[in-house]
């Protein structure tokens, strides 16, 4: 008998050891369009004793680990790319603290967005956590280690700037805290210490967090969503500047799609706005619809869509159905706001070369400061030809983004290696050290972010 | 090409011009209505055709049969004075563009009932009302090859109406039922009043849903328990089309018992619910229409209205919401008619 | 090659908590059981249907009774049998020897490299008729059969002893094998299977066709009667819901010092 | 059958693996999708399902006893469909139970799912009892023979053979007799209602229990029927009229419902507890039926009803579906779901978990004491609540 | 003189128990019927065995075959069909083994004579003799009776027949072969079990399923139980037809033949091939669905229950007591 598998058993038990065709088979895919690859264990611990435990044992015999939240980061970062134990985390979804008044929660690393939602929802209305766009079994912390962005991002920013404090498995199995946690109970800030944050960004390269902090933020009586409709795409940077200038949004995303047909050619700016009283709400609007917009509507340039009450739950894309197919994947990008237009137009180009309705998504991070724009790509699972046009157009798109002066928001290893090539080789080198200080063996979802040994 | 048929003389020879002095959006007398329906007769351009919030009322008012209503978008076209912004005409147009693949042809028995561009709404023709009814656009993926496009009215293009509404007829009378029932009266609207207006022949005979539900219930008579609730209805502009078939909404309200209460906005007067004029082009729209609901609404708060029955989807969306916040429950007529005959409200899904 | 399965139909009796002896004292009452196939025979099936499948075999299927125990050959011809014969004669009452003696006769009449026989039946489980059918064909034979392969013009075979030990023969075909349970794992037969095989052949022939007279099949063993065993002791039945037996189960034993 | 003859090949790889069809409706956590808050591996949830399935149709797996098992752990619940956002969500569960009609046709099941299917078709049960038996549950009680009374009382397998339920099965008996409903009971000449043995893949078998269950009631004259189990009335109400069977199907709990509206069962008695109440997969996501026994419960002088927080069409399956309540793949752990689901009904404070269902009567049953909760949580049929509260428990 | 013949057979290189208590019979019918007990011995190196039977038996033929360390059906057939067509015993008693199986049936359509199987008693009554086996596993008993004046083969079941005193001093014959080596059927070998893991023998406790536990996931019930009660599971033998527990875990006639202090049969149903494996057990402890089962038959305590739904009870209860 497989004597891994035997230690893996005596770690967390028959019942979350698999080496069945079965489980190898469904670990092998991510959603998107990278190559399956199967790995030779997927593991479901349950604590961060085994999570420990696992790594040593993968250090002494150098099989690779490949952890996982809800695996839809589409990019191929949970795809074990050279086999090894497909580490599903999602057992460890126990929401630890949640901190009213200094508002963050401490998490397990198998939460659900979904989940803390409707925890903050049930037990804690006045809090709510920036939720991406993606279908509510992301994880709160496989979204932080890919530097992901939510529905407050506009205010807040980053999802990773909330990060208040980590505890992470090293890839030599120490456990090891950040932030405030690291000297004090409360998990409440990721400062003042000696900055040490080398697993924000690696997509697991440099080890498992099995626990975060996450800031919370005040959610408010009254939530819901302006749409204002422009043609030029040139507006939308000048819109996104008057807008955040207001700081009345808490939610600011442009996007244009060939499908349905109402969207196509024009771009949507959808503004989120909460507020407590009627009162306060009518203010906001005024200021924005009327204050700040209201000359692009008297010219013609911009109408309003009109004000929908209430917070749309994030829904899986129905993009990835357009073709039938189960599939669809995208670049995200950050970048500069002001290459909106040229992201929308060229992004638009690839998508028609490839034969692929268009759709494009801009969110502001910050008082416009950046955005994160995002190209997607539909495909048929079942049309090999379709998925080989897609992974040309998300190639395609990864070169643009490097072209405009952005950066690639968690790139698939094309994408990575793209970035490494441009990096500053000091800040490449300062990378490898890092990843061989940390990962001796190697050992970390090896095929992503190898700068090298 | 399809003209409108609309003759000037008539509004010469008219007495009260009531198409424009009863307009509620704009304050006219007498001389500068004759005035202005005549430049815009000719063609010429008229402050009416710039301040016009396109709420359909002055097709009812008009006392001569006259068309004054489809005159004033089709000048506002050929003007190019767009009521609203550019990108939401584009938004619009693109909107009635099927793209999700042909509608499968089904044979429809009678009566049949079409849902227009409102298959999602499909749950609301539950229960007995509408038990033996063939339904023709179930499908919300093809439900814009049923689109009566009468919508870009409040776009200022007839154009397009004139280019697609062929069509779209051509489609429903392929189900082959004479006689339909439509879920919408802009639809009912479009083929009894618009079309004839501009000359497309319309191959079939149009049911109000109102004066369907009517019969319905007088059929279903054993199993109504009056409601004995005070109610307020929201007409839609789209009904300004068949004024003719108006009353039957007190007729059902008097067939299930349910109170009409005292209102100001009622009937001819009815406030339009705002949806279009807030995205209008013309300054302080979006004001102008929260002015609007604003008054519906109090007007609705003190005549003691419990519910507010709606027959457009496009009005229950912009005010369900705003109504309930004010302790008024909305509600689909066909609705209000199923909870009379003791089946549970299909709701808002 | 071809392969004989030689299959019976027995009364499903794990249904009743007792069993009632009939008038004729020779056998139990069986109106208000249903019928099934014997276990073992399954196996055999089974066994057959997987050589099939690897090979280029034609796989035969026999029984000897009355009519209604065309439903077994059904199964069989759902399993993969391309044909099925049944000599239309009720042997309950005969013993081994003459239904051996009728089986013999008929497999002489069909090609055959391979015969297959459950090891015993369900019901009176002597295992006698397997062994007997190969003496009686003058072919070898292996009884209680755990694993075969078949080889060119033989077959290999593991034959199970007692303890878990295996006894290991070469034997050159034809040869008639009777196959013990665990070989395989008979697969589902599903009623739509069974429907589609009404279409298949399925032949039945008479004693006489097969030349076979009264004498010849008349009982060297005689069974004289059916009597309820004398049961052991009796258990001491504790009874009702899971919680008060199981409480008084680890009272017991923990008086016995078990606990 | 390959992947092309597939009734579902234009449609089975549109499943995203998005995840949806974990979750409850309120998505608290991951576990509303019994098998996969049973394994918690990826190949449990629905999506996985839709995957394995196409990959084994497409040959990119081949068949193993696990594949089938993690097919057959599906209870189906609904719940999958209830959240899945996409277009073809009706489907999906179609789409699982066609891949194991596949795998009924190639006689590829687990084993206690072949004996499962084999003991109906030879003695109408799954337990393998003798048909002669299944009257049995009767004795000692009034409930007379079915013979053109208003109301064919149809008990089903669980409720005529197992020990827990057939105490339901005569609790209810004895209501219906007090409330005055005439009725009767067909005993030994019950058939298995095949509601199982359909989810389970077996077509031909379920439409041969089907047709002989409507010509028999035709033979008698049966108009309408009463069921104690949800899945006998779904079987009987959505699936029957294929088989011509036209007449009207109640779950007994709306038969209840309509006799305590009308006056004709007196409960004021009353029944002083707090009560939660665990929404049968077949009665609530399957039929839409959820008001019927809140309605009936809320009618009992005395009854606090409490929710818990997965209720109605979020409710968590009891595992017991699927035929599950007699193969068991999702036993053996304490993220069974029958015992989260006892733990969720405890959390309520409720001091007794109303089931609907006998298959929920007994899995939820043996759970409570696989908790060891016996003792502040007592499971009770509806019909034993209302028979306390008309004097006749 | 009338003779009863004893076929003995002999594994890893002494007499077979079976063999034994076949004599032992076959004394005490050829004290009633005052005929000789005659036994056979045939093989390679027989005299040790032969040695050993004359101690139950009048007389022991012995058959020296090269090459037959263990026991062979078929040339075992040919000896015997020679030795009984000239010495017409009334009665031939040989093991209900997987030997017996094997060879007599054959034995008996060679030589035309009535054959009895699984016998659990052979008697001798006036009219002749009496043979009982059961039926339906267990539920029944069939009765036959021959005349005594042809040969009658009898398989006699293990473990229903008493041991005789063996304080004889039986004669010894050699037979001659009739025959030439065997060409169709090629014996290759002879395997033991090899020794795994768990060794069910030394357990104190065995937790043994059967049929009943329906799925390979529940074994894990049973495993849990076996912990809470210090012991180790073990099983009848569908279970490791059905490929849920390796061969090894087996108890019964093919299986291992075990004595613990506590021996709980899960869902077993007690037919005898498993019973004969676990009945030295000191309490044996049943449960299972069907009242009639047999296992209530040897059991010192029944629940009559779903297995599936006092195991984990069953365990709670002794956790809960353990700790």
């Amino acid at each position: 008998m497989d004597s891994i598998y035997d230690s893996l058993v005596e770690i967390v038990g028959s019942e979350h050891v698999s080496t069945q065709p079965e489980e190898l088979y469904i670990y092998s895919f991510d959603l998107g369009t990278t190559e399956p690859h199967r790995p030779d264990y997927a593991v479901a611990p349950r604590t961060t004793g085994e999570i420990q435990q696992i790594v040593r044992l993968a250090n002494r015999e150098k099989v690779p680990v490949v952890p996982l939240g809800g695996g839809l980061s589409l990019a191929g970062l949970a795809v074990p790319l050279k086999g090894g134990i497909a580490l599903d985390l999602k057992r460890m979804d126990t929401i630890i603290e949640v901190n009213e008044r200094a508002r963050y929660a401490v998490v397990e690393c198998g939460v659900s967005q979904g989940q803390l939602t409707s925890y903050l929802e049930r037990r804690h209305p006045r809090l709510m956590h920036s939720e991406p766009g993606a279908p509510p079994q992301a994880t709160i912390a496989g979204n932080v280690a890919i530097h992901g962005q939510g529905d407050l991002a506009q205010p807040y920013g980053f999802n990773s700037d909330m990060v208040n404090g980590l505890e992470v498995v090293l890839p030599t199995g120490e456990v090891c805290r950040f932030g405030s946690c690291s000297i004090s109970p409360y998990w409440y800030t990721q400062h003042p210490l000696p900055d040490v944050g080398l697993f924000l960004g690696w997509a697991g390269t440099t080890g498992i967090i099995t626990r975060v902090s996450i800031k919370l933020f005040p959610c408010k009586e009254i939530l819901g969503a302006g749409q204002f409709v422009v043609e030029d795409e040139e507006l939308i940077p000048e819109l996104v500047h008057r807008i955040t200038h207001t700081e009345m949004a808490h939610d600011l995303v442009a996007f244009s799609q060939a499908i349905p047909p109402f969207s196509s050619g024009l771009h949507h700016l959808t503004i989120s706005l909460s507020a407590d009283s009627e009162k306060e709400l009518d203010f906001k609007m005024e200021l924005i619809f009327d204050d700040t917009l209201g000359e692009y509507i008297r010219r013609g340039d911009g109408g309003f869509l009109g004000f929908t009450r209430g917070q749309q739950r994030p829904q899986v894309s129905k993009t990835s159905d357009w073709r039938k197919g189960g599939g669809f994947e995208y670049v995200g990008s950050i970048m500069p706001v002001e290459t909106y237009p040229e992201c929308y137009r060229r992004g638009r180009e690839i998508s028609e070369r490839h034969d692929i309705p268009y759709t494009v998504l801009g969110r502001v991070i910050g008082m416009s400061h950046a955005m994160m724009f995002s190209w997607t790509y539909a495909f048929n699972r079942a049309d090999p030809e379709t998925v080989r046009q897609a992974r040309e157009a998300l190639h395609e798109s990864d070169d643009l983004v490097l072209e405009l002066g952005g950066t690639i928001w968690k790139p698939g290893v094309y994408g990575q290696k793209l970035v490494m090539e441009r990096m500053d080789p000091n800040t490449l080198n300062l990378m490898k050290k890092v990843k061989q200080l940390l990962d001796p063996n190697g050992i970390m979802n090896p095929g992503n972010w190898e700068v090298g040994r | 090409m399809y003209e409108l048929r609309f003759d000037a003389t008539t509004c010469l020879s008219c007495e009260t011009n009531d198409c424009l002095t009863r307009c509620q959006y704009m304050d006219i007398d007498r001389e500068t209505a004759k005035a202005e329906i005549t430049k815009i007769a000719n063609g010429e351009d008229s402050f009416v055709l710039h301040d016009c919030v396109t709420c359909y009322a002055c097709e009812e008012y008009c006392p001569m049969g006259n068309h004054p209503f489809y005159l004033i978008v089709e000048r506002q076209e050929e003007l190019d004075i767009p009521p609203l912004p550019r990108p939401l005409i584009k938004r619009g147009i693109q909107t009635g563009i099927p793209f999700r693949g042909e509608p499968e042809i089904t044979e429809a028995t009678e009566p049949a009932l079409c849902m227009g561009v409102f298959s999602d709404l499909m749950y609301l023709i539950q229960g007995k009302l509408f038990e033996g009814l063939s339904v023709i656009s179930m499908d919300p993926r093809k439900m814009f090859h049923y689109f009566c496009q009468l919508m870009y009215l409040h776009y200022a293009r007839t154009s397009v109406i004139k280019e697609r509404l062929p069509g779209i007829t051509e489609t429903i009378a392929k189900h082959g039922a004479r006689e339909i029932v439509f879920f919408h009266d802009e639809c009912y609207g479009t083929y009894t009043s618009y079309c004839p207006a501009v000359g497309i022949d319309v191959p079939f005979e149009s049911v109000h849903l109102f004066e369907y539900l009517y019969n319905r219930l007088n059929e279903l008579n054993d199993d109504i328990r009056p409601l004995n609730i005070k109610v307020a209805y929201q007409r839609p502009c789209s009904s300004r089309l068949s004024p003719d078939k108006h009353h039957f909404v007190q007729d059902i309200f008097d067939l299930i018992g349910a109170h009409s209460v005292e209102r100001e906005y009622v009937d001819e007067n009815a406030l339009c619910c705002g949806g279009t004029i807030q995205g209008q082009r013309r300054e302080g729209s979006r004001l102008r229409a929260a002015d609007v609901q604003k008054r519906n609404l109090e007007d609705m708060v003190n005549a003691g209205a419990e519910v507010c029955v709606f027959n457009c989807p496009a009005c229950y969306n912009t005010l369900a919401g705003p109504v309930s916040r004010e302790g008024i429950r909305p509600m689909y007529m066909s609705d209000l008619c199923r909870l009379a005959i003791g089946e549970n409200p299909a709701g808002r899904r | 090659m071809d392969v004989v399965v030689c299959v019976k139909r027995v009364p499903d009796a794990s249904g009743m908590d007792a069993l009632v002896i009939d008038a004729s004292r020779k056998d139990i009452e069986r109106r208000t059981l249903v019928a099934k196939i014997n276990d073992w025979d399954e196996y055999a099936l089974e066994a057959a249907a997987q050589l099939k499948e690897k090979a280029g075999v034609s796989l035969t299927a026999v029984t000897v009774g009355p009519d209604e125990w065309d439903d077994v050959l059904r199964r069989a011809l759902a399993m993969g049998a391309d044909r099925a014969i049944r000599v239309d004669e009720d042997m309950l009452a005969a013993d081994c020897h003459a239904v051996s003696t009728v089986l013999a006769a008929l497999v002489r009449t069909l090609p055959h490299d391979l015969v297959l026989f459950g090891a015993q039946s369900e019901d009176f489980g002597s295992g006698q008729l397997g062994v007997m059918v190969a003496e009686m064909l003058g072919i070898p034979h292996a009884a209680l059969v755990v694993s075969l392969e078949v080889g060119e013009g033989s077959v290999r075979v593991d034959r199970e002893l007692e303890a878990g030990a295996l006894e290991s023969y070469a034997i050159e075909l034809p040869a008639l094998l009777t196959i013990q349970t665990g070989v395989n794992r008979p697969r589902y037969i599903s009623v739509g299977g069974i429907r589609r095989a009404m279409k298949k052949d399925l032949q039945i022939m008479s004693v006489s066709e097969l030349g076979l007279t009264a004498e010849m099949l008349a009982p060297q063993a005689v069974l004289e009667r059916l009597e309820t065993p004398p049961r052991g002791k009796e258990a001491e039945l504790i009874s009702g819901p899971p919680e008060e037996t199981a409480e008084r189960l680890v009272g017991i034993l923990r008086n016995a010092g078990i606990l | 059958m390959t992947l092309a003859d597939y009734k579902y090949a234009d449609m089975i790889h549109r499943c995203f693996r998005c995840g949806y069809c974990k979750f409850p409706v309120n998505w608290m956590d991951v576990n509303s999708c019994p098998a996969y808050a049973r394994f918690r591996m990826e190949t449990y949830s629905c999506g996985g399902r839709l995957w394995l399935t196409r990959a084994w149709l497409s040959d990119e797996i081949e068949w193993t006893e696990h594949l089938a098992q993690i097919l057959y752990t599906c209870t189906a619940c609904k719940n999958c469909e209830e959240k899945c956002p996409l277009s073809f969500n009706v489907d999906i569960l179609n789409m699982i139970v066609a891949a194991k009609a596949e795998m009924v046709e190639r006689g590829l099941v687990p084993s206690a799912v072949k004996e499962f299917l084999e003991n109906i078709e030879r003695h109408g049960n799954p337990y393998g009892t003798a048909r002669a038996r299944r009257g049995e549950w009767t004795e000692g009680s009034e409930i007379e023979q079915y013979q053109g009374q208003e109301f064919l009382y149809y008990v089903g397998c669980v409720g005529s053979y197992d020990t827990r339920a057939q105490e339901t099965a005569r609790t209810l008996g004895r209501v219906l007799t007090r409330s005055g409903v005439s009725f009767g009971v067909l005993g030994s000449e019950e058939n298995c209602d095949g509601n199982e043995v359909n989810t389970l893949g077996e077509e031909a078998l379920f439409e041969m229990l089907a047709e002989d269950n409507v010509r028999k009631f035709k033979e008698l004259g049966v108009t309408r029927v009463v069921a104690l189990s949800p899945h006998s009335y779904n079987a009987m109400k959505n699936e029957y009229p294929r088989f011509d069977g036209t007449f009207t199907s109640f779950h007994y709990t709306q038969l209840l419902r309509d006799l305590i509206i009308g006056e004709k069962l007196d409960v004021s008695g009353g029944f002083s507890a707090s009560v939660t109440y665990h929404d049968p997969c077949f009665l609530g996501r399957w039929n839409g039926e959820y008001e019927a026994p809140r309605r009936v419960l809320r009618s009992i002088p005395g009854v606090e009803l409490v929710e818990m927080e997965k209720n109605r069409a979020g409710a968590l399956c009891c595992g017991g579906g699927g035929g599950n309540f007699y193969t068991d793949f999702l036993g053996g752990s304490e993220s069974s779901p029958a015992r989260t689901r006892v733990r969720e009904a405890s959390a309520t404070g409720a001091s007794v978990l109303a089931v609907a269902c006998p298959n929920c009567m007994t899995m939820l049953e043996d759970a409570v004491k696989a908790e060891g909760l016996e003792d502040s949580l007592a499971v009770k049929d509806v019909a034993e609540i209302v028979a306390a509260a008309c004097g006749t428990a | 003189m009338r003779e009863i013949l004893v076929v003995a057979e002999h594994r890893k290189q002494k007499v077979a128990d079976i063999s034994v208590q076949m004599l032992g019979k076959g004394r005490q019918l050829a004290g009633q019927a005052g005929a000789d007990l005659v036994a056979v011995t045939i093989g390679t190196d027989v005299a040790g065995y032969a040695r050993e039977l004359s101690r139950y038996a009048d007389r022991v033929l012995t058959a020296e075959v090269s090459g037959m360390q263990e026991p062979l059906a078929e040339p075992s057939q040919r000896v015997l069909s020679s030795i009984i067509r000239d010495r017409k015993p009334f009665l031939v008693l040989i093991g209900h083994s997987s030997f017996g199986m094997d060879l007599a049936p054959a034995l008996a359509v060679e030589l035309e004579v009535p054959l009895v199987t699984d016998c659990v008693d052979v008697s001798l009554e006036e009219d002749g003799l009496r043979a009982v086996r059961p039926v339906y596993n267990g539920k029944m008993n069939a009765v036959y009776s021959f005349a005594l004046a042809q040969t009658v083969i009898v398989t006699g079941r293990v473990g229903e027949f008493p041991v005789g005193e063996g304080d004889r001093r039986g004669e010894f014959q050699e037979v001659s072969l009739p025959f030439g080596p065997l060409d169709y059927k090629r014996f290759e070998g002879y395997t033991e079990q090899e020794a795994a893991g768990v060794d069910i023998t030394e357990a104190n406790v065995l937790v043994s399923v059967g049929r009943g536990i329906k799925d390979r996931a529940s074994i894990e019930l049973a495993e849990r139980l076996a912990d809470a009660l210090g012991g180790v599971v073990a099983c009848s033998r569908p279970v490791v037809d059905y490929g849920w527990l390796p061969a090894d875990r087996q108890v019964g006639l093919s299986g291992k033949t075990v004595k613990p202090k506590l021996y709980l049969a899960l869902g077993i149903s007690g037919a005898f091939q498993h019973v004969v494996g676990m009945r030295g057990a000191n309490m044996i402890v049943a449960v299972n669905r069907d009242p009639g089962a047999p296992i209530f038959g040897i059991a010192d305590y029944g629940i009559v229950d779903d297995i599936l739904r006092v195991i984990p009870v069953l365990t709670e209860k002794v956790t809960g007591l353990r700790s």
